[in-house]
């Protein structure tokens, strides 16, 4: 037998988990019963949708003049939640694909929860630019489709890349993720009966692990996460050049796709780390979410945070180098103009907090990890609103200076849209098993009859 | 086997998406063409176009333009006044269905507008300078349709594209008109 | 289409001229009618619009207006270029006037007050009531008149003769003491007429003749002419003195920021340094003798160099031109300053050449001294019926003066009034009067000039309104007497027979043509005569400093509202939401003070203070103006109506709670500048509803401007927006700026999009516009012309606080060099700003369906209908000229009959739409039409001419063809002063080209000191 | 299944006895082999002798056919109704490149999956009992078809790696 993936294997052998069957029993026992804290989130998330939907069917009555947007500041919190939503989503195909091909042993236990942050994350995302125009009712005209009016939508114009580009990702991510799901639902079939295990068999396809199945499912994953890697840096990118595109000052930047990109990494993995600490709690996955893991998560929000810092710096220093006096003012303005504040949180959350990181202890105190994420969280949140706000409202004709200040129905969009997100998440970890089963089996080590036989083989 | 209906199905799905956008799309149009709320066809006077304007034995064969008088020189084609009709009225009572006309004379008579259903109509935000059309020499028909023929008018009978800008359009790229939007759309 | 982009709404009424009683059923139908006419009328045809005559009546100075009407209805109102006094331009209020015509608060008849309500009556009873009462009082009838024009006036008073009784006329701003001083000075009891276009050298003791005066828009144009730099880099000099900064002042080169009051004793002491130089002070030598220039700086606090100076060039730089103090600036003394002005332009020669005794304006100037008897004889009950007709006492008045209690303690009170205000408020009986754009009538604005004025569509329907001669006509014949005439039309006719000059052909065709052309010239207008002699002075009058009441800190500047006058046009949303041209407020009032006052008592901006005076007190946010002297606040009258109607009512604060009663000796005209006040904080804060974000330019290549030296040979370094400047700011590392042949017609479209519909696009015209910055005065008349054009909804107050004013156009005011402590030149810089129509837009390629896009005209259009509102475009608009429907403003804020102003041309914008402006597309596409009929010719230069340009007193913008070089638009580009805005920061390449400001002091480089 | 031919189907505990029992299988030439396992295990498929996996010209082909689309259908409608926007080239490919990209991935993703369900024969949702729940969990099976002559060999070769369970006859004929 070959002997090629020993190593693979063993590097991260769960302790306490002692035969492949003790996967299912520990994964599937989630399926099963709605815990108490369960059912608590999912009544706080249920009326969060409540005020979501509720918020944005008044504003679509009303007119999109119930959020404080105004001439020069058009865009606001819609847009910045739009792309917070988008940078949420990245970590998961990152971890997912970026990390399949790279075969990180620690990916297996989180990559389920990941792929599924991802998905509701664009489906989040995609909301916001229906939420933010200004007649909902003409949005489906930025779709390419014959028409009686013989037109056809703007494809220079960022605004229709992202429609490509969100619609793709969501797409193939889940796509991505549902075919990563059949065998594990599978497993779910057989582990239960009556209605369930009628919809399990539905949704699992039949699916039996037979060795053809196997053998083509482990050639398409791969080509899934290879189509999807490319794709991540992509979507995150054209979301970039919806600002880099034009020409206002502290938008019209070459760095902002890596910039972006690495952002939405560093967001996306902190978010991570929140969603799978309270799993870890609430359906007590311990063994399988183990400091390893969130070791690794660490270093790659520490990592992050020193690309999107550097990106921070890079900046103002070009503003200041270029000598142009509007870039100047525009970034003087970011610091101490009248969201002076709005940049500092961001300064500080993104660019101080994770130097913590740096240490061992920290990384391995799944506490302050959760707190730091939280942290990290809000401070892209802020990134986003400095970086379209401030740029707008001082823009280049002085006369035109705004300020602008979120509404309340506002607010209630952008804090619904997180309930929104929770609700549907919560619903996956009930009905789908959270933490990829087959996969984890893969590297766990195989039972063997004959232990001598390991050695010639 | 199982590959050719789920192939099929994909395509089924495809295709009847798109019709769905389209349908949406045009949906507009269809409200204004079929939702009768929007053109009734309850005129206050039953007015035989074909009476007045046709050109078959007995029939008057009117020029469009003798009623709708500033089809040549004004965007509006303009609606007859009720003294131009009374001016012929006066002596013509009416060969088919003299009541008609007697509307027509009590309208005159109490000095009261008739109150006509608007049939023909753009939507508010495209220009139609009717003036420019005549000018190009086009016959009123080819957008109304053979108004001389029908007695009663409405909507859908003529090849009338109402609200159905590609109707325009099409037109337009047919004739080497301007497809500028600026020219209909400001 | 289905949301409700509704142009056509008020078609549904088509014929409305002989059916106007159809219209109020239609706008609710769910069907839509279409009502023709019964008879139709001969001149109108559907579609096309009709155009009147007639007379402006938003202020005394009567500009001749022409009318567009669409399907009988008035959609446009526009200067008559035949007219001397607009010359074919209308300034904002004259645009505002139109929303009265329409004002939806309008009495809907006459109305006769039972037991303290008032009810609906016939005007059958209603006239027999006036009838009976004026029998019953015996002759006791006072009659309060407003400006009113010839033929009225003779009817008034033949109606008073008849039934006995007296009248009095009153004018909330008159220019009496001007008057008074001509008397003195000339023996001509007229207001002199000012050759400001002619003058080489011009001071404004206070006169604010741009917005408010004689006659606004015939001195504004006058004063473009004059200012600005000619192709021989003439340039005649403005010099203003007053100690505060009106829209007249903010045009000034240098600002003298002297004490209230001191007007006089500086300009005698030019006069007394320019008779000494050998200027002729005739009778005045002993006067004059009073004021060396030692005594004149120490009364005016002007430094003798400065008088001197100023004296000196008042006679070189000439021909001079003195202007007393303005409507805006009468304090107790004001006939002295008059009276010094007029012999500061006698001593240095001017009389004669530019300032002229005959052909002046014959606006408002009658002395409120006789509304005081009037009010005293009304609180003595020796009056029995008083009618008041074109004007609001009860609001214009002082409180203290004691009219309200006078006037209700009259037995009858009679109002002519066609809307709700302070005056009808108490009457007993109201009669409204027509609109003027519902009404005959005539108008002499000035000597030898007269204007009729027709009714230019039928009486709105919603008001049974009647004009207020035919009243008077029908009142006194059922009292038995007989003025000559049964209706006011065939008393004008008769009156206008009478004066026919024979020589003007038969009366009927003389008729006929004035109504076509809305003018009549007399024999002998506007000839200039030989220069008047100073006559001696011949009643005691004092030129010293005035007095001012209280012991308050500051000195009371009240002046009339560049855009409500003295507040007839404040329930005008569109004056309301106009930018007030000075503070650039909307809506509410503000307290003018200087930052330095402010800093010292610990006020900021927006900080709500009581203004108290020994007469009352208001409570008013306060404005930091570094255009006001730091020992005056200014308050703008029009605000604070009781009862105005649903959009003035409660809105800003009213200057005259805090003015004393007080006549000036001897003119009689009341005092606005009589007393101190004192400011306190009351702790309270509010935001300005301003659209203002900066006044500073930030050293951007905005409003640049070029020193006059540097004309003809321009130098880099010195001119601003220019390379080297660029390079400066962009400091050592920066790029160099893109070449930009921006606007050049060969610029668009660019190699690879000659294609298509554009294949052959640099072959045609490409449209542009060149607006001259040295001529632009800031008056903002283009803004409402544009307002009203292309149907730009008013937002509110509350929206504009939030940002979201939706002027398609904009003047943006940026302070260079203000300084209110010390005599010095003056740099204020306005801009009109509009969509640029870029060559290279960046609004166009971000829009995701092409909702805007470039014609092959060169205009950067916008399809209403196909936007979906991302509002993207606007984001990257560097000039910030795109505007959205955040609401439905056109349908929440227009209620009938305002939206019968429509402009059927134009889409009706509706939520969530973005726009802008569209170079008037319609009027390019109306003239495209015409000439298309006309066999096919190409549109000729001056065809086109948008609403801007149209209605901009100061000739300051040109539309047309840039690929044409024939067209005024080319020959005006062709200049060396045409530069666009951050063209060369960012290569927009704009269609919009402005020539820089021309300055006589030296322009630093980056555009402030 | 011939009416003479007799199914057997194993399922092991153990890895090794898997593998072992599919190699011997083969050794023997039998044909009609198919294993079950939780989760990939390459062992087995090497015992089975697989090549590479024809996925990856579904992906290939996907991708190249939703590149071209991409720059084709951006390029065509630009030309079908050209408007000049920012004085731009009608058509701008720098801009269409991203569409471009953007359709190659979702093409070659849609590609790729529909050539896993043809291949892998999914969706299979008709009953089978030719398969134990335990091998979506801890178990692992082996299903060997053979002629009825050859049936007691087969039986054989399986009871060596000792199944936890053999089944065999009607109970496991595969429709």
């Amino acid at each position: 037998m070959a002997t090629s993936t020993a190593t693979e294997r063993g590097a991260l052998t769960h302790p306490d988990v002692e035969q492949l069957s003790d996967v299912n029993r520990d994964v599937l026992k989630i399926l099963s019963k709605p815990g108490k804290g369960w059912w608590i989130l999912f009544l706080i998330a249920s009326a969060g949708v409540g005020m979501f939907l509720g918020s944005w069917a008044w504003q679509v009555y009303r007119g999109i003049g119930v959020s404080g947007l105004n001439a020069p500041v058009g865009w606001g919190v819609y847009i910045t939640t739009f792309v917070f939503w988008v940078g949420i989503a990245h970590s998961g195909t990152l971890i997912s694909a970026i990390l399949f091909l790279f075969r990180a042993p620690w990916r297996q236990s989180i990559y389920r929860a990941a792929e599924a942050m991802t998905v509701f994350a664009v489906m989040t995302a995609g909301l916001f630019p229906l939420i933010h125009v200004g007649r909902l009712w003409h949005a489906y005209w930025l779709i390419p489709y014959p028409n009686s009016r013989f037109l056809w939508p703007n494809f220079k114009s960022p605004l229709v890349w992202d429609v490509f580009a969100v619609t793709t990702y969501f797409t193939v991510s889940a796509v991505f993720f549902y075919l990563g799901t059949v065998p594990d639902i599978a497993a779910a079939r057989d582990g239960s009966k009556g209605l369930r295990k009628k919809l399990y068999s539905v949704i699992s396809l039949g699916w039996r692990g037979t060795d053809r199945q196997w053998h083509h499912f482990g050639k398409a994953y791969i080509f899934l996460a290879a189509l999807a890697t490319p794709l991540v840096l992509s979507v995150h990118s054209v979301v970039s050049w919806d600002f880099a595109m034009a020409i206002v000052p502290g938008w019209h930047a070459t760095i902002f796709a890596p910039y972006f990109v690495a952002g939405a990494i560093f967001s996306g993995v902190a978010m991570v780390i929140t969603l799978t600490v309270v799993m870890r709690k609430v359906f007590g996955l311990e063994a399988y979410l183990t400091t390893k893991h969130y070791d690794a998560m660490a270093k790659l929000c520490l990592l992050t945070s020193l690309i999107v810092l550097y990106a921070y710096l890079s900046e103002f220093f070009m503003a200041w180098y270029s000598g142009e006096e509007i870039e100047r003012t525009a970034f003087w303005n970011r610091l101490f103009g009248d969201y002076w504040w709005a940049t500092w949180i961001m300064l500080t959350c993104n660019g101080l907090v994770p130097i913590m990181l740096w240490f061992k202890r920290i990384r391995h105190s799944i506490p302050a990890l959760f707190v730091i994420s939280i942290f990290i969280n809000i401070g892209m949140w802020f990134e986003r609103y400095v970086i379209v706000v401030t740029s707008l409202h001082h823009e280049f004709e002085p006369w035109a200076w705004g300020i602008y200040r979120p509404s309340l129905t506002e607010m209630g969009i952008m804090v619904g849209s997180f309930a929104w997100f929770g609700f549907w998440f919560l619903l996956f970890t009930r009905l789908l098993p959270p933490v990829a089963i087959a996969e984890l089996k893969e590297v766990l080590p195989p039972p063997m009859r004959k232990r001598t036989k390991e050695a010639h083989s | 086997m199982k590959k050719h209906w789920l192939i099929g199905g994909l395509a089924g799905a495809l295709t009847l998406s798109g019709l769905a956008f389209v349908r949406a799309q045009d949906a507009q149009v269809a409200a204004n063409a079929d939702d009768p709320q929007a053109y009734p066809s309850g005129q206050p006077i039953a007015f035989p176009h074909n009476q007045h304007a046709g050109s078959e034995p007995g029939q008057n064969n009117m020029d469009c333009m003798f009623c709708h008088f500033s089809a040549e020189r004004s965007v509006d084609a303009g609606i007859p006044s009720v003294s131009l009709c009374a001016g012929c009225h006066q002596v013509i009572p009416g060969r088919n269905n003299p009541e008609e006309v007697q509307k027509v004379m009590q309208y005159w008579n109490d000095r009261e507008p008739i109150p006509w259903v608007r049939i023909y109509k753009i939507s508010d935000h495209a220009h139609f300078p009717h003036m420019r059309h005549i000018a190009a020499g086009f016959e009123c028909q080819e957008c109304h349709g053979e108004v001389q023929t029908v007695e009663v008018i409405n909507q859908r009978d003529p090849v009338w594209g109402g609200d159905n800008m590609g109707w325009c359009v099409d037109c337009h790229r047919r004739e080497e008109a301007s497809t500028d939007c600026s020219v209909c759309h400001y | 289409m289905t949301d409700g982009i509704k142009r056509r709404d008020f078609l549904k009424v088509v014929g409305a001229g002989s059916a106007g009683a159809t219209l109020t059923g239609c706008s609710t139908e769910q069907v839509e009618r279409l009502i023709p006419y019964v008879v139709p009328p001969e001149d109108i045809t559907p579609g096309v619009a009709t155009w009147y005559t007639t007379v402006c009546d938003g202020c005394s100075a009567q500009c001749g207006m022409w009318v567009r009407t669409r399907e009988g209805r008035v959609v446009k109102l526009e200067g008559n270029p035949e007219h001397p006094v607009s010359g074919g331009a209308l300034c904002s209020r004259g645009h505002a006037s139109l929303q009265h015509l329409y004002n939806p608060d309008r009495y809907t008849g006459p109305m006769i007050r039972e037991d303290g309500e008032l009810r609906p009556a016939t005007w059958e009873e209603a006239e027999d009531l006036l009838a009976q009462e004026i029998q019953s009082a015996g002759g006791n009838v006072l009659f309060i008149g407003g400006h009113m024009g010839p033929s009225m006036n003779r009817l008034v008073s033949d109606f008073l003769g008849a039934v006995g009784g007296n009248r009095v006329q009153y004018e909330a701003i008159s220019d009496a003491p001007l008057r008074a001083a001509a008397q003195m000075a000339f023996g001509h009891d007229v207001l002199p007429r000012y050759d400001i276009e002619h003058a080489g050298f011009l001071m404004s003791f206070g006169d604010d003749f741009i917005e408010s005066g004689a006659s606004p828009v015939a001195y504004q144009r006058q004063y473009a002419r004059m200012a600005s730099a000619d192709d021989h880099g003439a340039k005649g000099k403005f010099v203003f003195v007053g100690p505060r900064l009106s829209l007249t002042g903010q045009n000034a080169d240098e600002w003298i920021p002297i004490r209230p009051g001191g007007e006089a004793a500086l300009a005698l002491g030019m006069a007394n340094v320019i008779a000494a130089g050998g200027g002729n002070a005739g009778p005045y030598a002993s006067v004059l003798a009073a004021y060396d220039v030692g005594t004149a700086a120490q009364m005016s606090g002007v430094s003798e160099s400065t008088i001197r100076d100023l004296a000196d060039r008042f006679v070189s730089e000439g021909p001079g031109l003195a202007l007393g103090p303005g409507v805006g600036g009468h304090h107790r003394n004001a006939t002295g300053a008059h009276l010094a002005a007029l012999i500061l332009n006698a001593v240095a020669g001017s009389v004669g050449r530019t300032v002229h005794l005959e052909g002046g304006p014959r606006s408002a100037s009658a002395p409120y001294a006789d509304m005081e008897a009037a009010i005293g004889a009304m609180a003595d009950e020796q009056v029995g019926v008083v009618m008041v007709h074109g004007t609001n006492p009860a609001y214009s008045l002082p409180t203290v003066s004691g009219f309200n209690d006078a006037f209700t303690s009259v037995g009858f009170k009679v109002s002519f009034s066609s809307a709700p205000d302070e005056t009808s408020a108490m009457a007993d009986l109201i009669l409204p009067d027509r609109h003027f754009l519902e009404s005959w009538g005539d108008s002499m604005p000035m000597d030898g000039v007269m204007a009729l004025r027709q009714p230019v569509m039928q009486a709105v329907p919603y008001f049974d309104s009647k004009q207020a001669g035919d009243v008077l006509l029908s009142v006194a014949a059922r009292n038995g007497a007989n003025l000559g005439a049964a209706t006011f039309y065939d008393f004008l006719r008769a009156q206008h027979q009478a004066s026919h000059e024979p020589a003007m052909g038969d009366f009927e065709s003389a008729w006929r043509r004035t109504l076509k052309t809305g003018v009549a010239m007399h024999a002998g207008a506007m000839e200039t005569g030989a220069a008047a002699a100073l006559r001696p002075l011949d009643s005691a009058i004092t030129f010293d400093a005035p007095s001012f009441d209280g012991d308050g800190d500051f000195v009371l500047l009240v002046h009339p509202s560049p855009r409500f006058g003295a507040g007839e046009l404040s329930n005008s949303p569109w004056m309301l939401e106009l930018p007030d041209p000075v503070s650039k407020i909307t809506w509410h009032s503000w307290l003018e003070m200087h930052p330095h006052a402010a800093e010292a008592r610990g006020i900021r901006e927006g900080d709500i203070v009581t203004v108290a005076s020994d007469q009352g007190s208001v409570d008013v946010p306060v404005w930091l103006y570094p255009g006001i002297r730091e020992d005056a606040v200014a308050l703008a009258m029009g605000g604070g109506h009781t009862d105005f109607g649903r959009w003035a009512t409660g809105n800003g604060v009213n200057a005259m709670d805090l003015l004393p009663a007080v006549t000036e000796q001897p003119s009689g005209a009341m005092v606005t500048v009589a007393t101190t006040v004192t400011v306190s904080p009351t702790g309270e804060r509010r935001r300005l509803a301003t659209p203002e974000g900066s006044d500073d330019q930030h050293d951007r290549p905005i409003a640049p401007a070029v020193a006059l030296a540097d004309l003809g040979h321009e130098d880099e370094s010195h001119e601003e927006g220019g390379h080297g400047e660029l390079q400066e700011l962009q400091g050592g590392g920066g790029f160099l700026p893109v070449p930009a042949e921006g606007g050049a017609p060969e610029a668009f479209p660019l190699e690879g999009a000659r294609y298509g519909e554009y294949a052959t696009a640099h072959e045609g015209p490409r449209w542009a516009m060149a607006i001259d910055l040295d001529k632009c005065t800031g008056c903002s008349a283009c803004v409402t012309a544009c307002q009203a054009e292309n149907n730009v909804p008013w937002v509110g107050e509350e929206q504009v606080l939030m940002g979201r004013e939706m002027h398609w156009m904009r003047i943006e005011r940026y302070y260079e060099h203000v300084d209110a402590t010390e005599a010095s030149h003056l740099d204020v810089r306005f801009l009109p700003m509009l969509c640029q129509h870029c060559g290279n837009a960046p609004c166009e390629p971000v829009c995701p369906v092409f909702a805007t896009y470039h014609t092959p005209e060169g205009v950067n259009a916008q399809v209403y209908n196909r936007c979906v509102g991302t509002r993207y475009c606007a984001n990257n608009c560097p000039y910030k000229v795109r505007v959205f429907n955040w609401y439905r403003y056109t349908d929440e804020n227009v209620p009938e009959p305002m939206n019968w102003q429509w402009n059927p041309d134009v889409t009706v914008r509706t939520n969530g739409v973005m726009e802008k402006c569209s170079f008037c597309m319609q009027r390019i596409r109306e003239a495209e039409n015409q000439a298309a009929l006309e066999e096919g010719r190409p549109v000729r230069d001056g065809e086109i001419v948008p609403a801007c340009e149209q209605s901009c007193p100061a000739e300051a913008i040109v539309f047309g063809n840039v690929r044409d070089p024939e067209s005024r638009v080319s020959q005006v580009v062709a200049n060396e002063r045409t530069y666009r805005v951050l063209d060369e920061l960012i290569n927009t390449q704009p269609a919009v080209n402005y020539l820089k400001k021309v300055t006589f002091h030296e322009v630093q480089s980056g555009g402030h000191e | 299944m011939s009416a003479d031919s007799k199914g057997f189907l194993a399922s092991f505990d153990y890895l090794d006895s898997t593998v072992d029992a599919i190699e011997n299988l083969r050794k023997a030439g039998f044909k009609e082999i198919k294993a079950y396992a939780p989760y990939p295990e390459h062992h087995i498929e090497a015992a089975l002798g697989y090549g590479q996996s024809p996925v990856r010209v579904f992906t290939l082909v996907g991708g190249l056919t939703g590149a071209a689309t991409g720059f084709a259908f951006t390029t065509w409608t630009s030309m079908d109704w050209p408007l000049v926007v920012g004085g731009k080239p009608i058509v701008s490919i720098p801009a269409y490149v991203v569409i471009a990209f953007e359709m190659t991935v979702l093409f070659g993703a849609l590609a790729t999956v529909i050539g896993l369900f043809i291949l892998s024969r999914l969706p299979d949702l008709k009953p089978s009992v030719v398969y134990d729940p335990e091998f979506s969990s801890g178990r692992y099976g082996v299903y060997v078809e053979a002629a009825a002559e050859r049936a007691d060999e087969a039986r054989r070769i399986l009871d060596a790696e000792d199944p936890a369970e053999l089944r065999e006859g009607e109970e496991v004929a595969d429709v």
